[in-house]
Order: structure tokens, then sequence, then C-alpha cells
């Protein structure tokens, strides 16, 4: 699974009214609302933990975002994320310094976890020092900046930053920066001991393989939430996921978001069988592509033969063989940002850079050109490592390689390797090119975008290195003006686009479909928005309708 | 010189005669060597039973419903799914005859060698296969496969593992009875070795109750062949494999029907075939039920 | 008898033995890192998380310290915790145990209640049409791959009878019921292929069995043929018939280990094949070494089964 | 006259183990010390029932089973077992004709092949001098020449015995062990292959162990014949002698045995029966081991083991009547 697979469900859990620290929102509620009923998902398997710090995975995310709050959150109606619609959550309010290198929250008071201890400062001590200890978390890159943090009293708390860091409060969104008890940090994040937290929903029993039962928390401290009596999640695979789904046995996607996408003929089923089922489909953050190593010495190594290799590669042909070979999805498309990002490069530069420009016969014209310049006109051999558990990625490269022999007579053969071999090779640059995702976490970020490409990075597969560009990428980071950041970061992405490091193929796109009737808060419609990080949604959920099955039984 | 030309005919015709022996009272069995032979020719000469190669990608191709271009219609990818099923026959085939040898072979020799030698090296033999035989088949070729990893010899190596415990059995309760028969012991006085015994004299007559089960046996190669692909942990791709056509393509069955339905016939045609042959084979060799 | 059973039981100990043994050594040796399959899958770890989730899991020992560990933890049932799921194996094989026996039971049991009577009906008009008939369709069904079978069936139910898989979780011992609704599809064609074998194998004991002397004898005091077939003939075939269902119930375990990731069945099988896809090392020992042993006791069962059925087997055992 | 065999004091005894650690609890005395010899030229017949020891004295003493106890004495010298001493002493001097000559050949092989192996093992003749010798083997045992293309399968019940003589004849052996080599043939054969046995032996001077359930048989070949009863010899005497004066009462009930081919002498015969059956050798009676079926037995013959006798020259035998 690609690496931000919590939004599958997130997306759908969706959004909220605007949540001031004062109104609680019960009195908001519509005509109509109502109240109780179980949310049933799927997820591909158990969570390996429910260490929301440690990855990326919805196996993980999909039980903590109900169990779990963060110290704020994105804010679930503008469809936008980025610093200016971070709302509160357990910090009510929020102080930031004139140089921007000193924070203050201010946290809820009356909070108590699931077992009955107070919520205090001590808790988001003790979570944010493992958000930000490497050895903890994936995401400490993210808060580097971070030197300290300081409790005032109980309920105030300071965070002292090296230097000014506009992106910090995204970074502190659920579901990654999850607020985990002090009192129970020696207990494994394995078990679901730890399942003790101060959302939403309860845990109240798993059967492992199978489901995981969350029942709502009575004492949740927004009055009159969540509306919902159950949160299941289930351990399902496609394709008995898809087939559940369409049943009507689940109420939402299932862990669609690697398959929807990729995958037109499921889209189809779905609209086949169940056509009273809602479905979304939205841009994410990260992007697909091919990572070319620059630890493996080969022909790869000269720009001019990357060049030649992105040029011949044609845009639409490629979606058709990634997207299961039906029509193009309408929002795919994207390069290192993706096109929603401020300071992105259009389509149209993107594919300027490359030499897409042009019809494909003078590409091939040019591309050959650059062969011979760099001393390759009769081509060359080289290897494309893939995953063998995703399909797409393999068909991908056999285009890739049909296109690439056809017009430049580079012969690349496609090794599909199982994850305990295709993991180690791909982190350490063991390979020619491989097929991968370039990751974000929030996708709403330049930092993100950029930084995987940065040298020492562990996402730079590739071990690309390149000094023009890292210094730019430290500029965007501490820069604090939105326009500069903006112009600064696209001289980042033309040295990025110049140099090829990595041929953008797509930007993935999230999509999961769910039952007609699912509604949030006052809003009636669910805001898909293109990150994950409003997956914390859930206690928002209702439904319509109660019936157990929703879909038609004929 | 004429005389043994004479006797070659004479031995051609008593062939040819107990070849209509076999279609007259074996007409399932001749269905099946019939089949037998077709998907065997389309392994061998995959070429001149399709011009197209199974794995030439054509984007403005995909999707196409059988037709006088694509027989079998085409794939996700462009690719023709005719030629995908005639070179898959290939992967069935080459996986399937390749473990079973390797299975006979091993377990016949491991057999003879532990019927014969008896005593303890015997009893540790027979307590591994013992642990080798208690587990599914199938079980223990996805564990070996999870073990080696998946390739073509791979996937061979793990279903010859599986079923080599079974030959090993038979050859070995074989090589027990014989170990006790009045020629064995007429070898013994004659001064032959164990190792000249076990050659010419116990090998030769464990063939044809080896020979029936092997042919039993193959029908289900092939379909562990299958299953193992269809999982994910059979042959890699791009070598065309029925089963895990099969199973890449169980999202587009929907409006692609001919991807899910012709690799599944390859499967079911080549097992049916193997066993119908392996059936008259048993019918011919085992004297009990040829009697009743 | 006694003897007999006493020999048969203690033999199982050995044969463990090995088996746990082979089992560690075979999965010791699969390649690749174990731990980036598990967690590497979104965000790549870097050198000094593995490190730690190395020490974490028990990894950085040598590999007969663990295979020790692992002989001590099997002896106390406890099978170590999944890399990819977290729970403890132990967890997991207690909640799935039921549904796999469920679905194996069932299956054996559908396949049961239709191939003897087939089988009758084959060996009783032996070369006749009915025994044509049968022994095609049998061949037919040994031979139709079952997984493609369901993946037919399972698209045609579903368009025709808005049939959908059951994703609920249902303890076939506390509510049977529901239980063999859910799993009447897949035990049904998992039962495919074992009655076509199923039926051979009763037809040529029913042959075999009206071979025999005492089948003439019943004959020649003049009884009805069929009351030759239905009272002597099928007792006497009982002892190859018994093992025959005992190794098919064997094999049931293996078709359930297909059957389970199609149908989404949260069994044993369904275990075993993500594990194995996974490179889970402890879920994947874990779950074999379960399969296993309801693979040598079933094998114990059917030696005293048959023992007691034929005093010969025991005589010459004893 | 020279001997050929010496047997001495041989004993062969099978463990009987019980329980799963496979704890002897005792012996099977299949040859409870058997002593005789055998001279050359001439032939030695075995007689008893079947179950008394005679096929594993046979076999001991072709060293296919290794005895437990005491001497062979072939050809002057003492033989030990291991297949060194088959292979490479015994083999030119020693073979045997087995009782089912069907299952002695093997059905994968063509005649001339089988009965050439023994000559193939010892290696030192080229194909030339092997079809010499079995051109002129078929017409001693009188096969047809063109047999040797056949498989066994193909012969009749007497020619497979025939090549089995052959076979046992190729390296012009000493001795030959003939376990019972007529009693799985149709009577009509019978005479056929025991002249031609006792015709091959004039021919070549080779000795036979002659063994058989039957006295009928032995008697027309042996010259010396020797009873057996429970893994012990308990009478050995010349043909003649054995015949007209048996000793033994276990050879008088063997002798009553034999139908008599004139229907009036039959009528007069006298039935000597013996009670119940041969006891298991497992649990072997004290004193004599004939006493609970002899028709004729003593008190003593219970508590005291007879003495082996000489009773006559050349007369031996074993029972407390003879004292």
């Amino acid at each position: 699974m690609e690496k931000k697979s919590m939004l599958k469900i997130i997306m759908v859990l969706g959004v909220i009214a605007c949540m001031t620290a004062v109104s609680p929102v019960l009195a908001a509620d519509p005509q109509g609302l109502v109240r109780g009923g179980v949310l049933r998902l799927a997820s591909a398997s158990d969570a390996a933990n429910y260490d929301s710090h440690m990855t990326t995975s919805g196996r993980t995310h999909s039980h903590t975002c109900a169990v779990f709050n963060g110290l704020v959150r994105t804010d679930p109606l503008k469809k936008e994320v980025s610093a200016e619609n971070i709302v509160p959550d357990l910090a009510e309010r929020w102080e930031i310094s004139s140089d921007g290198k000193t924070y203050t929250f201010y946290l809820r008071k009356n909070v108590k976890f699931h077992d009955g201890h107070p919520f205090t400062a001590k808790d988001v001590k003790y979570s944010l020092d493992k958000f930000r200890d490497p050895k903890r978390s994936a995401f400490a890159a993210n808060v580097a900046p971070i030197t300290n943090i300081g409790i005032i009293d109980d309920y105030t708390l300071k965070i002292q930053l090296e230097y000014a860091y506009p992106d910090l409060l995204i970074f502190l969104c659920p579901p990654y920066a999850s607020i985990y008890p002090e009192h129970l940090k020696d207990v494994s994040f394995k078990s679901t001991d730890i399942l003790v937290g101060t959302g939403p929903f309860k845990f109240k029993s798993k059967v492992p393989g199978k489901v995981s039962i969350y029942e709502r928390n009575p004492d949740y401290f927004i009055k009159g939430l969540p509306y919902l009596d159950r949160y299941e999640v289930y351990s399902l695979k496609f394709p008995a996921a898809v087939d559940a789904f369409i049943g009507g046995r689940l109420d939402c996607g299932p862990s669609m978001r690697a398959y929807l996408d990729s995958d037109r003929a499921l889209v189809l089923k779905v609209q086949k069988h169940a056509p009273e089922a809602v479905i979304g489909l939205e841009p994410s953050g990260a992007s697909r592509g091919a990572f070319f190593s620059f630890v493996h010495k080969g022909p790869w190594n000269d720009v001019r033969v990357r060049k030649a290799m992105a040029m011949v590669i044609d845009y639409r042909d490629l979606a058709i063989a990634s997207y299961g070979g039906l029509e193009v999805n309408p929002v795919v498309g994207a390069g290192l940002f993706p096109f929603y990002q401020k300071g992105a490069w259009t389509k149209e530069e993107v594919d300027k850079a490359y030499g897409r420009d042009q019809s494909m016969s003078e590409r091939i014209a040019v591309a050959k050109d650059l062969m011979s310049q760099a001393g390759y006109a009769n081509g060359f051999a080289l290897e494309a490592i893939v995953r063998s558990d995703e399909a797409f990625r393999k068909n991908v490269m056999l285009y890739c390689a049909d296109v690439w022999k056809k017009s430049l007579n580079i012969d690349l053969s496609v090794t599909p390797l199982e994850r305990s071999i295709f993991f180690p090779r791909r982190d350490t640059g063991e390979f020619d090119v491989v097929n991968d995702v370039a990751n974000t976490m929030t996708g709403s970020s330049a930092i993100e975008f950029l930084g995987t490409f940065v040298s020492g990075e562990t996402r730079n597969y590739g071990k690309w290195s390149n000094k023009e560009y890292d210094d730019l990428f430290e500029k965007v980071a501490r820069e604090q003006d939105p326009q500069k950041r903006a112009e600064l970061s696209r001289q980042a992405q033309a040295i990025f686009y110049k140099e090829i490091p990595y041929i953008v193929f797509e930007g993935a796109v999230y999509g999961t479909a769910w039952r007609p009737d699912l509604m949030t808060g006052p809003v009636k419609d669910l805001v898909m928005q293109p990150v994950f990080t409003n997956y914390v949604s859930v206690d928002r959920i209702w439904f319509k309708g109660t019936a157990e099955r929703w879909t038609k039984t004929k | 010189m004429n005389k043994s030309l004479q006797k070659k005919e004479a031995r051609m015709k008593k062939h040819i005669q107990r070849l209509g022996f076999f279609f007259r009272d074996e007409p399932l069995g001749t269905f099946g060597a019939v089949l037998f032979l077709i998907v065997l020719s389309m392994a061998i000469a995959s070429p001149l039973w399709t011009e197209k190669s199974p794995t030439d990608v054509s984007i403005p191709n995909v999707f196409k419903p059988p037709s006088s271009e694509f027989w079998f219609g085409s794939d996700n990818l462009g690719r023709d799914v005719w030629s995908r099923f005639v070179y898959g026959s290939r992967t069935s085939l080459l996986v399937g005859l390749s473990s079973i040898l390797l299975a006979s072979v091993a377990g016949g020799i491991l057999g003879i060698f532990s019927g014969l030698i008896g005593g303890k090296t015997d009893l540790i033999i027979q307590r591994i296969m013992d642990a080798l035989l208690s587990m599914p088949a199938i079980v223990l070729a996805i564990l070996i496969m999870a073990v080696l990893g998946t390739s073509v010899l791979n996937t061979i190596l793990a279903i010859a593992v599986a079923y080599f415990p079974r030959i090993n059995r038979l050859t070995r309760s074989t090589a027990i009875s014989l170990r006790e028969s009045l020629f064995v012991e007429s070898a013994i006085v004659a001064g032959a070795s164990k190792i000249r015994i076990s050659i010419m004299h116990v090998a030769p007559n464990c063939i044809a109750p080896w020979l029936v089960y092997a042919t039993a046996l193959l029908g289900t190669a092939f379909l562990a062949e299958a299953t193992l692909s269809f999982l994910g942990l059979g042959v890699p791709p791009p070598i065309p494999s029925w089963g895990r056509d099969l199973s890449e393509n169980l999202t587009n069955f929907e409006f692609a029907p001919w991807l899910c339905i012709f690799p599944g016939l390859g499967i079911t045609m080549a097992v049916f075939a193997a066993n119908f042959l392996g059936d008259s084979m048993r019918n011919i060799f085992d004297p009990r039920l040829k009697k009743a | 008898m006694h003897h007999y059973i006493i020999k048969r039981l203690l033999w199982f100990f050995p044969v463990l033995l090995v088996t746990v043994t082979l089992l560690f050594f075979l999965i010791q040796v699969i390649p690749g890192d174990p731990i980036r399959a598990a967690f590497g899958d979104e965000s790549p770890l870097s050198e000094e998380q593995i490190a730690a989730l190395r020490v974490e899991l028990g990894l950085d020992k040598s590999i007969m310290a663990r295979y020790f560990d692992w002989l001590w933890d099997v002896m106390h049932l406890e099978l170590g915790i999944s890399f990819y799921t977290g729970s403890t194996v132990k967890e997991q094989i207690l909640a799935r145990t039921p549904v796999t026996v469920g679905l194996v039971t069932l299956s054996v049991f559908t396949m049961l209640i239709l191939s003897v009577p087939c089988g009758v009906v084959s060996g009783y008009y032996h070369d006749k049409w009915p025994d044509w008939v049968l022994r095609f369709i049998s061949i037919l069904l040994i031979s139709l791959p079952h997984f493609w079978i369901a993946v037919l069936a399972i698209i045609v139910m579903l368009t025709v009878r808005g049939y959908s898989i059951s994703i609920e979780y249902i303890n076939i011992f506390l509510n049977p019921i529901d239980a063999i609704k859910q799993l009447f599809l897949p035990a049904f064609i998992m039962a495919l292929r074992p009655f076509g074998v199923g039926t051979r194998m009763v037809r040529s004991a029913i042959l075999e069995i009206m071979e025999e002397d005492f089948i003439r004898t019943a004959r020649s005091k003049g009884l009805v043929e069929k009351i030759v077939t239905r009272r002597h003939a099928l007792p006497n075939a009982l002892v190859p018939v018994v093992t025959f269902y005992g190794l098919e119930t064997i094999i049931a375990i293996g078709a359930a280990v297909v059957m389970e990731g199609i149908f989404g069945i949260p069994g044993i099988g369904s275990l075993v094949v993500d594990a194995a896809r996974s490179r889970d090392l402890y879920v994947l020992q874990g779950s074999i070494l379960i399969l296993l042993l309801f693979a040598l006791f079933l094998n114990l069962i059917i030696d005293l089964l048959c023992a007691k059925l034929d005093p010969r087997i025991r005589y010459e055992n004893e | 006259m020279d001997t050929i065999l010496k047997i001495d004091q041989l004993k062969k005894y099978f463990p009987v183990t019980k329980g799963f650690f496979k704890h002897q609890i005792g012996n099977v005395k299949a040859v409870d010390g058997v002593s005789f010899t055998v001279e050359k030229g001439k032939t030695f017949g075995l007689v008893g029932e079947s179950g008394c020891g005679k096929t594993t004295l046979g076999r001991c003493i072709l060293q296919t089973i290794p005895p437990t106890g005491g001497k062979i004495i072939f050809d002057g010298e003492e033989i030990f077992y291991d297949s060194m001493t088959r292979q490479k002493i015994l083999i030119a001097k020693m073979q045997a004709v087995f009782q089912d000559p069907y299952n002695s050949l093997n059905p994968r092989h063509r005649v001339r092949r089988i009965i050439a192996e023994p000559l193939v093992i010892q290696g030192h003749f080229n194909r030339h001098e092997i079809n010499d010798r079995l051109l002129m083997l078929y017409g001693m045992v009188g096969l047809p020449e063109d047999i040797g293309e056949r498989y066994p399968h193909m012969l009749s019940g007497g020619q497979q015995q025939r090549v089995c003589i052959a076979r046992a004849m190729v390296v012009q052996p000493d001795f030959i062990v003939c376990d019972e080599p007529v009693s799985a043939l149709d009577v009509s054969i019978r005479a056929q292959i025991i002249n031609l046995l006792i015709s091959l032996q004039k021919r070549t001077e080779v000795s036979y162990l002659f063994i058989s359930h039957d006295l009928s048989v032995v008697h027309h070949i042996s010259d010396i014949i020797a009873v057996m009863y429970l893994g012990k010899i308990v009478e050995i005497s010349p043909k003649t002698d054995l015949y007209e004066k048996p000793m033994h009462p276990y050879t008088r009930v063997l002798l009553s045995a034999i139908p008599i081919p004139d229907p009036i002498l039959e009528k007069k015969r006298v039935n000597v029966m013996a009670k119940g059956e041969v006891p298991s050798a497992v649990s072997i009676p004290s004193g004599c081991r004939f006493h609970p079926r002899c028709p004729e037995a003593m008190k003593k013959c219970s508590r005291e083991e007879p003495v082996f006798r000489e009773v006559t020259p050349g007369h031996w035998a074993q029972c407390h009547l003879l004292n």
C-alpha cells in the first residue's frame, strides 16, 4: 500500500462545522439529525501497532483516529489544507510569538482519558517528545526545528523553535501527532491496552484478523458527540472488501484507495452493482514515478539519457496502463507538487520541461538525438524493480519497457519482488530504476514535496544529490512570506525537472465509496480534501437511515 | 536384414494393434490423450499456434473482445489473450512435468534406498516423510514458495517437494515387498551386491506402479502451479501463467469476462487431460481393477 | 488394541519434533528483511528504527538460541507476535481456528453426503451408462480449479441473486445456523473436487468387495443383488473409505487456504497466505504449525479408527 | 568319500520383541542346534512339516541370513556371514533353487539375462563364453534354444523351474540347496524335474541339499534323509533304512501320511496320526519336543530330552523308546 493509506477512510469521514472552542455543537444540530447506528469500515488488515507516530498507514490510523486527538486539527470544511486553516482540538487556543520561534498552547480543561485519568500538559509533552524523536517516530524530520517543549502549568505548554517554521501547525495535526496518555508510557503500542485516549470512541473488543469494535465515549469533551453508537473496523482484503461493500455489509469504501484510483474496473463494478453509492476521487499529495539510482552506475546517470527516457513516455497511454486499461481518471495529473498547491508548476510547464510539448514523432527524434549525444545510440539494458503485490506498478513499467524498447532501443526488464526483498533494495538504492511513490505526510507543505529529494533523506531512494537544490530547500523552510516561499519553491522545481532524478508518472488519487445516507454534522455533503489530515471527523458522522444492509437486496 | 525388417514390421503391427485396443477399451483415456497432445503441442510449438508475442504491450488495443484479430480478446495492456493462453500452457506443462519428474526421480530413488536399507536410516527418513506428508501439499508448497521466493525454478521445486513424499512412500512399500521376493533372494544367492539388486532387480519392478502414480499426480501438479500463481506465489510476471492471468484480471470480469474465462479453461483442460490419462493408466496397469 | 494405541500415540511426538524443527529452519532461511516487509511499506524506516525493532522482536539472537526459544514457546503454546498485524499469533489462531474447522467439516460432510450414493451407483452399474457418466463427471470435477469456480460463483450469485459475501465473524460452535449460511457456498465449492475423487474411490471399493468370496457366497445363497450391495458390500469397504475421507479432510484444509482468501473468511488458511505474502515469520510458523497439528491429529484418528474397524491392521502393527 | 558341507550345532533364533521400546521377550528358535554332513556328489534330503525350520536352515547355509550360532564348514573351510563371502567365495560353489519358480525370476528380465546373471556378476566371462555356456545349459536342462529371448511369464511352470535350475547350474557349482523345488508344480511335472536333477547330478557330481515337506518326493532323489521337527533333527538315516525301519514316532507319522497308489494296500495301511498341530517355536515343549503330539508318549518324555544317538550304523535317532 502506498503511503498515506489512511486517507481512504478519512475522506469519508469528512467534515465538521466550525469548531470554536466555546460553542458546543449540539445546539447547532439541524432538524432530522439521527443519533445512533454503527459505522463499518474496512482496512486491509489488522494494525501492526497503534503508534500513529510511526506510520502513515491507514491500518493504524483508522483505529487511532477514533480513539485519540491531536493538539490541533485541520479545518475539515475547507478544501485547502494550509497553516491558515488550522482549528483547535485538545488545545483551546494558541499564541505565536512575533519572531515565529515560540508557540504557546492553552489546553482544554476537564478532559479525561477513557480510563478516567485527567488530561494535562504532561501528556502533550510526552507525546510530542516522542513525535520528534527519530528513534520513535517516522515524522521527526518534519518537526526538526523544535528545540524544546516546556510545561508552564497543567494546561499551558510552550514550544521553542530554532527558527521560524510556518508549517509547524500542519505537522501537529492528527492523525499523526496523536496525544497518547503519559501514564501508559510503558504499555506496548502493539497491545490494545494502549487504546486509551481522549477521543470520541472507546475500544471495546477485537477479533484478530476480523474486526475491532469501538463504542461511544459518553464523556467526550464535546458534549453531545459522537452521534454514532459504534464504530467498527473490519480487516478485509481486496477483492472481498469490494464485494462486501457492494453487498451493503460495509458502510464505506473498503481499503479502496489503492484500488479505486488505480483500477477503474472497481469503480465500474461499484457503479454497476451499487449505483446508489457515492464515489469520491481526489488527488492526493503524493506522486508516483520512477526513481533512478545514483548509487548504481549506469547510462542513466547521464542526464541526457534520463531526459530522453522521460520524453518518449506518452502521458495518456501511461495512465491507461496504470489505471487498468480504462479511460483516464479526470482528476489525475501532477508533478512533484500536486497542481492545487501554491507554487506548483502547472501541467503544461511540466510537459514542457520534459519535452513532451511536441508531437510524438518529433519527441522520438529529439530523444534519439539525446541518446546518441550521450553515446547510447544503440540503447542499453537496465532493470526495474517493482513491488509484487501491486499489479499496476508492474503494468506501468511494462508499458515503459515497451515504449523505451520501441523508440530508444532500451531493454528494460521488470522484476517484481516480494516486500521483504523489495524494501531493503529500494531503501539502499540497490536498483537501476524503481517504481514507487514520492511520499509526503500531509500533502500540504512545500517542505514535504521538496524534502523528498534532499540529500540524505530516507525517501530519496535513488540517493540523488544536488547542492543547489539542497540550498534552495533550506531557504524555503525558513521563509516566512508565503509569496517569496512559493517563488523559491518554483526555483527548486526548475532544478528538479531539469535534472530528472525521478520521472513523475502521475499524481496519486485517493478514492473511495460510501453509502448515500452518510452525513457529517450539520453539513449534508462530505467535503473531500486532497489530503488526509481531516481523518478526524468520526465524531460528527451520522446516518439518515439505519438499515443494516443499505443496498437493495434483489 | 530382411528378417529383422520383418520382425520390426511385426512389432510395429503389434503396437498399432495395442493402440487400437487402448482406443477401444479406454475411450475416455483416448480423449485425455488427445487433449494432452494438444496441450503438449501448444507448449512445444507455441510459435506455430500464434504469431503474436504474449508480452507485447499495445495500449490502443486494450480490452478488445474476442474477434478475428484477437481470438480470445486482449487484456488491460492490449496483449493478445490467445498468445498468453498458448504460452501459458508452456509454463503449466514445464512446471507440472518437471516437478513431477523431479519428485518421481528423487522420491523413487530415496524410496528404494530406504526400503532396501531398512533399519535406522529408514526410520529417520520415514519420520521426516511423515512430517511432510501430514501437511496438505498445497500448504507445503506455499511455505516453500514463501521461503524461496517466486521464480519458475522455485515453483518446480516447491511442487516437487510437496509431492515427493507421496512417491517416496509408494516406491518404498513396493521396494519392501520386493525385498522379500524370491527373485531378490535368488539374486543374493547369485552374489549380487545391494547396489546391483536395487538397480537391476528392485527399481525396474517399481516402475509400473510408479508410472501410474506419477501420471495420476500430474494433474494435481498442474493444479498446484495454477493455485500458487493464483495466490501470487507462483511464477513471476511477465511469464504468462494461467493462474496469475486469472487472478490479475478478477476485477475486470464484469466487462472483459474473456480475461477470466480462458485462463480458467486452460487450467481445466490441462488437468482434465492429465487426469483422464492417469485414470486409464491405472486401469491398464492395475490388474485387480482390470479384472473387476 | 491398547498396545497399538499407545504405540501410535508415542509415534506422534517424534514426528511432531521433526515437524517443528523442519518448520523452524525452513522459515529461518526466508530471504529478505521481515521487518522492512512489515513496517516499510508506507514510509521507509531509518536504520536506527530497524535496529530497535530487531531487538524488540528478538531477531538479534543467534539462530540456535531462537530455535530453543521457539521450542520452549511452542511447549507453552506461545507462538510469538505478528510483525504485520501486531496481535499475538496465539490470539489470532484461537480466533480463526473455529472458522476453518467449521468450513472444513461442512465441506467434508457435503462431500460425504454426495459421494457415497454416487459411488455405490457407479460401482453397481459398473461399465454401464450411469458408471460412464459418473466417471466423466467425477474426472471433470477433479480437474476444475476450485478457485476459478469460486470466482465465477461469486459473480454469478452477485448478478442473479444479489448475493454478497458475509463479513461478520460467526463462531460455528456458538451460532451454527448462521455459520452454515455463511460458509455453505465456499464449503460446497470445496467439496466438488473431493466429491469427484470420493465417487471414484467408493466405486472401486465396491467393485473390489463385490469380487470377494463372501459376496459370491451371499449371491449363491440367492440373495437379491440389491441386498448384496447394500448389506454386505458397504460395511466391508469401510476401512479404505475411512482412510480416504480422513486424508480428504487434510486436503480440504489445503483447499480452505485458497477458498478463505477469495470469500474473505477469517480462518487459518487466509492467515497462512497473508503471512506467506507479507513474510510475517512468526505468523507463518504458528499458523502452519497449527495446520500440521490438525493434520497429525487427523492422521492419528484415522489410524485408530482403521485399527478398530479392521483387527488385521493392529495385529500387523503390534 | 569327501565331505562337501559340514554343519555343526547350527542355531538360528529370531528375537521376539514387544511394545514401543522393542524389548526382547523371547526367541523363536527356528533352528536349534542342527548338525549333519553332506557328501560330495550325494543328495541329502531334509524333511519336516512346514514351520519346522528347514527353510531357515537352508537360508543360513546359503548365507542370505546370518546364523545365531554354530559352524558351517563348506568344502573344508569355515564360512562366516557377510556379503563379501557371498560375493567372492560362495557364488561359484553354492547355488539354490527355490519353491516358487515364477517368483524366483525377475519378471522384467529375459531368460538369458536371468540365467547369465551369476556369470555376469563373477565378471570373468566374455559374451561368447556366456553364450556358449547358455546354449549348452539349455540342452542340459531340456529348454528350447530360443527360450533366451522370452520373459518368465511366457513360460510354463515346468519351464520356469528349469530356468531356475539352469541359473543354479550356470556357474558349475559344487552344491545346490533345493528348497522344495517341486512342491509348487503339477504332479506330472514333478517327476520330470526330479529326474532332471538326478541326471544333472550324474553328469556334474553336484551335491544337493533337498528340502521338502513330503517324504515321498525325497524318497526318489535322496541318499541320506534327515527328519526335522521344531528346529531339531530327530532322525538321520540312509534312505532305505528310513523307509523300512523308521525309528522316531514322528517319522512314522510322516510315512503313514504318504498315500499308497495301490488301493488294497492303502486300505490296509495303519494310519498313525499325530495329535494337534505343530506348537509355536516360541514356546518349545519341555523334554522331548514331540511329546505333546506323540502317539506313544511316556511320562519320561515330558521331563527329559532324549539323546540323539546312532542306533544302528549310519542311522541316528532321538527317542526314549530306543533306549
